[in-house]
């Protein structure tokens, strides 16, 4: 692998950027591996990049449908935290976020992590329990989330109006300082050409179309586009598709796929220097490094696979938006799309083994995955190496669903009185 | 008695609001009405409520509008609510029904003039066009974030809007931004 | 200056009406029909604005909406100003005030230039390999200088002077695009009677016949024709014609979005007028006749202010009356660009044009234009330009089989380039219709559609006049449902071009920055590059390079940048695809897709018939979801710990009166209305008598609280239910859901009451005596009206429904009276109660109070977690009932498993201290992080009649833990607390019937 | 938005209605004789195809009636809506998209 450094581009520059090589190879297909990844998005290509550097398993290849990152890896909105409330969650958000923390320097590929902050707007008393629940909750989880008043969120986020006569003001807020942003692309990118380096297979425009099985039911390998390959191991890293890729193997599992919508502005000069959650009035905004405004929208109220959904959606988001930015309503919204989003009934992910043997997958992330990416990567190759849950992952089971030993974060924030 | 002596006022929501007019559209506030919501499975032969969904039965004083297979909005004056009540016990007698009096909890505001139904349009996503939405139509809604009935009584351009009455000044409020907006080109 | 380059005569500008606006401060004269645009070139301003990553001087390149570079601040007034707007769509008026940007302390001499400078290093993708040592100078130095240099213009900084309205509208065909196909669209559906909607975005209908100066059609003039078309569908009831308005949405269902352009354009605007007004149409059918784009031509150094689209050169000369140079060289290898350069010649300019193409394959073309005098080079490819700040040359080269001959310096102040045309489809993509590749065309197509859905015109790859208007004419009949057929005579449009990427050239391609993505200052050399590295999919070249990104989303540019991919991959461009297509068409203010959605039609304000009441009298509010509740009611001089203080102990010794009205309320009528219950509710109701009430407890089916309320049962086959505040709507649903899909048996109807009810709470140990004379026809006695009643009666001379229940644990009454009728039985309960201190108060004491007696908050107490066990309440379970929603679930193995969190009590061995609610409990403070949490604080105030604070907390297995020590998390560390019996006063209960 | 044709009232916009997920999910009709398994699969476990899916829809603010729909999942296109207690007239296990 060439290492990129200011020193290497100096040196590019001279020859024309001549000399560049492929970040990674696009191989085809072996007929055989010890890991096969299906699903070539963040967390896939995290998995086998780990599988490569911790495990030393590099016999392995990841199989995409389209381009890598290409899912919602690539069309998300980018927040960055770890100040859940649950042990399991906490756990397994915080071990992500050490690991972003270093990730540039890992993999030798700027990913832009932007520790700016995210700050959740309290705007009633119930957001104000829930939300210090949450910071003292973290405390004892050695997680960073503090409280602010109104005023400190203010001087935070100076474009935030905490005026006491919007429609829900603005009481306090938790900031979680090391939270932020980090440039998704690139998080795909240099997973890939970190896990190709060291001999995983990228292999894109190769859709698994089936799961073949032994007569002891055992999964042993997989159908392609592009022919049939064997597997040692199986992990389903599919995202908004899980329920279709799993189904190849009989496996039905607790998903439903929505369509989730994002959108953002014109590029302008520096104006939003963090990153503000709303749960209250449903807005999620931050600044790219290109100056777009990067907004959330919330996910269509009906399944489909069609990552577009109704105009209704957004402008209800930027109802909220301008509600607590009144000065945005005159920039412009340059593109608006959607991705879909695998949801699970409690709304945590589901990651380890499945009732197929040697079949393990690792899904439902909905909304909120990408700042998991490289924790879930971690323990989900640690899963398939030794076929046993790493500690962090082990709660996460799809037993739970039949337990009732849910992880239900948004419940625990429910919205009441 | 005290409690003679305080017999209650009836106070109405909007009875402040002075009515708007602007040329192309104007809203007005109206006053307290008897107001049931009735539902019942089998209507048949009762002519005042055997008429197809989206569609409201008229007289001078009172009218039933069919919001669905099972329900109907009925209302009549303030001073007609026992004997609208009586009426229906009388036609339904026999059968299953229920009838709950929301005089209070509805609130009717109406809207009117060229513009009327572009200003509803504002937040009413639904086709008032005179095919789609005739006179003598009436349904269940939305304007802007909040739930409406809204009627048309008559050929002319003159809608009411029901909410629930704690929407009351948004929905008039609403109305009102809309009218202003509509009446301009 | 005086609009030195406005022609004496022609366009369509209004000469009579001279307008004055300024560009960087300095005046600039127009008239009004023009853009900002065509005033800046009228007075030979082509230099408007820099680059985003290299601060490159950059023009105007286009005259309409998909212009990539022109981008300026527009200032309207104070609350209006924005940035980034494209000088070529803002109409220029008097008074208006606009900036470049991107660029300090100047236009002409800016820092950012440096940029440039380092280009060679600033390559595509370049910051991934970099700026990642020392890694703490990311967050503070390198971040925020890219940050910096990136983003164009400034944000608005105060909140918006301007309205925006909102309008739905229906029709049967909806026509997008108003040029010859369009209008031909709109009169064949017309003519039908149909409901049609005709929109453009620009200020007037005709699309390019507003620039077809020598065109006929039908034998009259293209302006004839396309006046008599307008007024022909302006007279028709049926038709609605917009201008102004971009269609820039395809959503499902033929639901099109549209933003009207309503007052920007004018400075004599009414104050109420809306600025911008979002149209949602849903459209029977749709015809898109949205023309074409052309295509820049990939050359080094082709972003030099003066450096043009060759048909923007002809729009400027032929509609605006502007000269955009006094020797203008037209670069092409497309047909199109000779009837520009004969238009541009015809206004007595000095003319070049070369042509990559050979002279074999350019046709009559050639003799016809040099017939007018105009130089033709064929054959020739360009490979630079001269100048910086405006361009003053081209150069040109013959190529001969591949061959680059000697470089020639053709001077000039403008160029006109012209690389063929692209069909606008992007509509007919986000309606998910297909795409089809056209060889011959070298472009995509309209395919299969995926809804009632028509392309028309140059939106279909038809460029001959004729043919657009023969294409359009038959969609809007098909679309109407008319099977008319009309043919249309025409000038012969010239057609053809031969497909060019990057134009060949004798330099080092390595070093050649010919731009593609003009805005995002992608080049050639940049998508190879992302090549080479392996990013190989058109998505995933245009994520690496940003090409396509920008504000224009590559309008003008991403033809050219597949064809570069498509041609280094070496594989057909149909198999590269495009890269999707995403609304909106042109960027949206965010205030049109808002609408009246601000300020106080933002979202409800529910209020109570007593808010008014309350309001007057000093209440604070606090926002329960919709609603806004009283809060407390401070006297002067209190704080809310006072004031709370105050309200609780007067609720204890006398009598308080509380606002209630929010809570949910539910008519459940009909034979099995009982059965009903019992399904739904963990209690038993068969035997509940006739005017008596029960606390009612509900879950979800997956085991967990719903919700709670009394419910009171007022005859065999009715039932008055509450709910809470928050979860009224929420158990109306799921009640209807399981009524009408999995009992459709059941004989029972539901009725919203909430509303119809105003809820006067009087509660305390003076309630009865406070309401006793206003009521009549209700026996308040005991006996004859116990704890737990219902009573139907007058009060005040009012029918009401009386309840005697209590959410404090005193002696309490719900008095429920028609809403209209509230505010005045609150003032007579008020005046009743007066003797005996009767005070007012709000959520905040209720609370206080009902914690006191250990009663829970659905959503405070419960989160979605909580099973009835856990909060004490396994109890009310009905053990005889087989089944009710959520009891399969109870039994579930972690629903039983022991360690579950359960409600109690805390003390503070400190009885002043307040614990935080959300505070986490440990039994080990002194453990080490990560500490094993066993619960939280749910509750805890300040109690007045306790005499000190009170805490409910849900603790694992924390029945068995009374009398334990525990410590919980206070902002600064930990505090010490006893475990109790969750009921802090009168845990006998005997005050309730006191 | 979808438009969304309501078995009581015809085409109505989507904002209008909410969904209620997979559709002809039978609650047992004595779920303590499943064990917790299936009733965690009764409770949790969806079809969630790509391609034809039977699913709920109320017109809470129009008649206030459950319906069921056939709606494609990838073209999101609707392919019938019927009455509660009614049966497609599609063979949904004929379909896979
Ligand atoms: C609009 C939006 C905003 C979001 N915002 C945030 C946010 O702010 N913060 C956050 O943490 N999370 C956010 N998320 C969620 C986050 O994007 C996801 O949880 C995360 O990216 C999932 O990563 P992944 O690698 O599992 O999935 P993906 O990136 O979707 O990768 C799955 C891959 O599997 C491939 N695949 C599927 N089926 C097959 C098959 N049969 N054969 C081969 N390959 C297949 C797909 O093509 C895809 O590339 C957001 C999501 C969306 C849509
Ligand atoms: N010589 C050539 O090679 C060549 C190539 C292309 C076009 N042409 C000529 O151009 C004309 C094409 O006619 P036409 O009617 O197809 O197109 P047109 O360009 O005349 O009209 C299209 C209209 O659609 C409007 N529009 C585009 N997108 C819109 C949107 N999203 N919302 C609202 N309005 C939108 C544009 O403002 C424009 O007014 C013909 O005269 C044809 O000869 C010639
Ligand atoms: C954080 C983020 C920032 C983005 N910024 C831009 C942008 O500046 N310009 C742009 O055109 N698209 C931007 N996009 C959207 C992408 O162009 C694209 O819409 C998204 O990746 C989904 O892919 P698709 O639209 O090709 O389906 C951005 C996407 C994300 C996730
Ligand atoms: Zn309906």
């Amino acid at each position: 692998m060439r290492r990129f450094s200011f020193a290497s581009l100096l040196s590019e520059a001279l020859g024309g950027h001549q000399g560049w090589g492929r970040q990674w190879r696009a191989p085809d297909p072996k007929p055989s591996y010890d890991v096969v990844i299906i699903g070539g998005g963040g967390h896939g290509l995290a998995t086998a990049y780990y599988l490569a550097t911790v495990h030393g398993i590099t016999n392995v290849a990841v199989l995409e449908k389209g381009w890598i990152g290409g899912g919602n890896t690539g069309r998300n909105t980018t927040i960055i935290r770890s100040n859940y409330l649950y042990d399991e969650s906490a756990g397994i958000y915080e071990h992500a976020l050490k690991l972003w923390e270093g990730l540039s320097q890992e993999l030798n590929y700027n990913v832009m992590f932007s520790q700016r902050g995210v700050l959740m707007l309290a705007h009633n008393h119930h957001d104000d329990q829930s939300f210090k629940r949450h910071v003292y909750a973290n405390r004892l989880n050695g997680i960073d989330n503090e409280w602010l008043s109104a005023e400190e969120c203010k001087d935070f986020c100076p474009p935030l109006s905490i005026s006491p006569d919007i429609r829900y003001p603005v009481l306090g807020g938790a900031l979680q300082r090391r939270a932020g942003t980090a440039r998704h692309d690139a998080v795909a990118w240099g997973y890939a050409r970190g896990a190709d380096a060291r001999g995983v297979d990228i292999i894109q425009n190769c859709e698994v179309t089936g799961i073949s099985r032994d007569a002891s039911g055992k999964a042993i390998g997989v159908e392609t586009t592009r022919g049939y390959i064997r597997a040692g191991r199986i992990g389903v890293v599919a995202a908004g598709n899980t329920s279709r890729v799993m189904a190849m193997a009989d496996v039905r599992m607790p998903l439903e796929s929505y369509p989730l919508q994002a959108l953002v502005s014109e590029p302008v000069k520096p104006v939003f220097p963090c990153v503000v959650m709303s749960n209250a009035v449903h807005a999620y905004i931050s600044q790219s490094d290109k100056g777009e405004l990067v907004i959330g929208a919330g996910t269509d109220q009906y399944t489909s696979y069609s990552q577009q959904g109704g105009l209704h959606i957004t402008t209800h988001t930027l109802d909220a938006i301008c509600e607590i930015f009144p000065q945005f309503t005159r920039m412009r919204m340059l593109r608006s799309w959607g991705g879909i989003v695998d949801v699970t009934p409690d709304r945590s992910p589901i990651i380890g083994k499945t009732p197929v043997e040697n079949l393990f997958v690792n899904c439902g992330w909905g909304t909120g995955g990408f700042k998991a990416t490289p924790g879930s990567g971690h323990v989900f190759a640690h899963t398939l190496a030794t076929g046993e849950p790493h500690k962090v992952n082990a709660p996460f089971t799809l037993d739970r669903f039949r337990t009732g030993r849910l992880i239900d974060e948004a419940a625990a924030a429910a919205v009441a009185h | 008695m005290l409690e003679a002596r305080n017999l209650a006022r009836r106070v109405a929501p909007l009875v402040a609001e002075a009515p708007v007019v602007l040329e192309r559209a104007s809203v007005h506030t109206l006053p307290a009405h008897a107001r049931f919501s009735l539902r019942a499975r089998d209507v048949s032969g009762v002519e005042t409520l055997d008429h197809p969904i989206g569609r409201t039965w008229l007289s001078e004083k009172r009218f039933a509008a069919r919001l669905g297979p099972d329900e109907w909005l009925l209302g009549a004056p303030e001073s007609d609510g026992d004997l609208l009540q009586q009426g229906i016990e009388r036609a339904l007698s026999s059968r299953f029904f229920s009838l709950v009096d929301i005089s209070h909890r509805n609130v009717a505001i109406e809207i009117s003039g060229p513009a009327a139904a572009e200003a509803l349009n504002a937040g009413c996503p639904l086709d008032l066009s005179e095919a789609a939405f005739p006179n003598g139509s009436a349904t269940r809604t939305l304007l802007g974030k909040a739930e409406i009935v809204l009627a048309r009584p008559s050929a002319a351009p003159v809608y009411r809007v029901e909410c629930w009455r704690s929407f009351a000044t948004y929905a008039h409020g609403f109305l009102i931004e809309a009218a202003s907006s509509a009446s301009f080109r | 200056m005086a609009q030195t380059y406005r022609l004496p005569t022609g366009g369509r500008i209004d000469r009579s009406k001279p307008i004055r606006f300024t560009f960087d401060g300095r005046t600039i004269e127009g008239f009004a029909g023009d853009t900002v645009a065509s005033a800046l070139l009228a007075n030979g301003i082509h230099l408007t604005g820099r680059s985003f990553k290299y601060h490159r001087p950059r023009g105007i390149l286009t005259h309409g909406s998909d212009e990539p570079s022109a981008l300026l601040s527009v200032d309207r007034g104070p609350g209006r100003i924005d940035p980034n707007n494209r000088a070529t769509v803002v109409e220029a008026r008097e008074g208006l005030k606009a900036a470049s940007q991107n660029r300090w302390p100047s236009l002409s001499f800016d820092v950012g230039a440096v940029n440039d400078l380092l280009s060679p290093v600033f390559v595509a993708g370049f910051y991934y390999k970099t700026f990642m040592w020392p890694r703490s100078f990311w967050d503070r130095v390198y971040e925020p200088v890219i940050r910096a240099a990136a983003g164009l213009g400034v944000a608005p900084q105060v909140p918006d002077a301007d309205r925006y309205a909102n309008r739905h509208a229906h029709c049967d065909v909806l026509v997008v695009g108003a040029g010859p196909a369009g209008l031909a669209a709109a009169l064949a559906a017309a003519k039908t009677g149909k409901r049609v909607i005709v929109a453009d975005e620009q200020p007037e209908l005709g699309g390019s016949l507003l620039h077809e100066t020598t065109t006929t059609i039908d034998g009259q003039s293209a302006e004839a024709w396309r006046a008599a078309a307008i007024a022909e569908l302006d007279a028709q009831e049926n038709v609605i014609l917009l201008p102004r308005t971009t269609a820039f949405g395809y959503y499902n269902h033929n639901h099109i979005a549209m933003t009207e352009r309503v007052t920007d354009h004018r400075a004599d605007a009414p104050k109420t007028a809306p600025r911008e007004r979002l149209w949602q149409v849903r459209a029977g059918e749709v015809v898109l006749a949205t023309g074409a784009h052309e295509r820049p031509l990939v050359f080094a150094d082709n972003d030099r202010p003066g450096v043009m689209l060759a048909e923007s050169v002809r729009v400027f000369v032929n509609r605006y009356g502007v000269l955009p140079g006094r020797k203008i060289v037209f670069a092409t290898s497309a047909v199109s660009a000779y009837a520009a350069a004969a238009d541009v010649k015809a206004a007595g300019v000095d003319v070049t044009l070369v042509d990559l193409r050979p002279e074999i394959e350019c046709g009559a073309e050639v003799e016809r234009l040099q017939a007018l005098g105009v130089e033709v080079l064929t054959g020739h490819t360009v490979v630079g330009t001269k100048g910086r700040m405006r361009v003053e040359g081209l150069i040109v080269a013959p190529v001969t089989n591949g061959e680059i001959g000697a470089r020639r310096v053709i001077s000039c102040d403008c160029v006109g380039m012209s690389g063929g045309w692209t069909p606008a489809v992007h509509l007919f993509s986000q309606s998910r219709g297909k795409l089809a590749y056209d060889e011959g065309l070298d472009a995509f197509v309209p395919g299969a559609s995926a809804q009632a859905e028509r392309s028309a015109g140059a939106a279909k790859g038809l460029y001959d006049l004729m043919d657009c208007l023969a294409s359009g004419f038959a969609a809007g009949a098909e679309a109407a449902g008319s099977t008319e057929v009309r043919t249309f005579s025409a000038t012969p449009t010239p057609v053809g071009f031969k497909p060019v990427r990057a134009l060949p050239t004798d330099a080092n391609p390595a070093k050649v920055r010919a731009f593609v993505d003009f805005q995002n200052d992608v080049t050639a050399k940049d998508l190879k590059l992302a090549m080479r590295e392996g990013f190989e999919s058109i998505e995933h070249v245009k994520r690496y390079t940003t090409t396509g990104m920008a504000t224009d989303q590559g309008k003008t540019s991403n033809m050219n940048a597949l064809g570069i991919v498509s041609e280094s991959l070496n594989r057909p461009l149909p198999s590269v695809g495009t890269t999707t297509f995403r609304p909106p068409y042109t960027p949206v203010t965010f205030g049109a897709l808002v609408g009246p959605a601000r300020d106080a039609l933002f979202d409800p304000i529910r209020t109570t018939p007593i808010h008014d009441w309350a309001a007057e009298h000093g209440a604070k509010f606090e926002n329960v979801a919709l609603w806004r509740r009283a809060w407390f009611f401070p006297r002067p001089g209190e704080d809310q710990h006072a004031a709370v203080a105050r309200e609780c102990k007067a609720v204890r010794n006398g009598v308080g009166i509380f606002d209630a009205s929010t809570l949910g309320k539910i008519e459940v009528v009909g034979p099995d209305a009982a059965e009903f219950m019992n399904r739904l509710y963990v209690n038993p109701w068969t035997k509940l008598g006739v005017g008596r009430c029960r606390y009612g407890l509900m879950l979800k089916e997956d085991g967990f609280i719903l919700d709670d309320g009394v419910v009171a049962r007022l005859a065999d086959d009715r039932f008055h239910v509450t709910t809470t505040t928050g979860g009224a709507p929420r158990v109306l649903n799921h009640m209807e859901d399981y009524l009408q899909t999995e009992w459709p048996e059941l004989n029972v109807f539901l009725t919203s009451t909430t509303e119809q009810w105003a809820v006067i709470a009087v509660q305390g140990p003076k309630a009865g005596e406070t309401i006793q004379n206003l009521v009549s026809g209700i026996d308040l006695s005991n006996e004859a009206f116990p704890h737990m009643a219902v009573r139907e009666g007058h009060i005040c001379g009012t029918p009401c429904r009386l309840f005697r229940v209590s959410f404090t644990g005193d002696l309490g009454y719900e008095i429920n009276v028609p809403s209209d009728y509230g505010r005045a039985v609150w003032e007579a309960v008020m005046e009743a109660g007066a003797p005996f201190g009767i005070t007012p108060y709000g959520t905040e004491t209720m609370h206080v109070l009902r914690a006191e007696k250990g009663y829970i908050i659905v959503g405070q107490e419960t989160d979605g977690t909580v099973t009835p066990d856990d909060v004490g309440l396994a109890g009310m379970i009905a053990k005889a009932k087989p089944d009710f929603v959520g009891k399969r679930s109870l039994a579930r193995p972690d629903l039983v498993a022991s360690g579950r969190k359960q409600l109690v009590g805390l003390e503070t061995a400190d009885p002043g201290e307040v614990l935080d609610e959300g505070a986490q409990i440990v039994a080990d403070p002194d453990q080490p992080i990560p500490m094993k949490m066993l619960g939280h604080v749910t509750s805890s105030y300040h109690s007045a009649n306790c005499g000190r604070s009170i805490a409910l907390a849900l603790v694992e297995g924390g029945r068995a833990l009374s009398g334990k020590t525990l410590h919980v998390t206070t902002p600064t560390g930990f505090t010490t607390v006893t475990v109790r019996e969750p009921v802090f006063f009168d845990a006998e209960g005997g005050r309730i019937n006191a | 938005m979808l438009l969304i044709d309501c078995p009581f009232c015809g085409k109505r916009p989507e904002v209008e209605f909410r969904c209620g997920g997979e559709a002809h999910i039978a609650r047992p009709a004595n779920p303590f004789a499943v064990d917790d398994q299936a009733w965690g699969e009764h409770l949790f476990v969806r079809k969630n195809p790509r391609g034809l899916h039977a699913e709920r829809w109320i017109h809470a603010h129009g008649c206030g009636r459950w319906f069921n729909a056939i709606r494609d999942t990838y073209t999101d296109r609707f392919v019938e809506t019927y009455k509660a207690g009614e049966r497609p007239s599609v063979d949904l296990s004929e379909a896979r998209a």
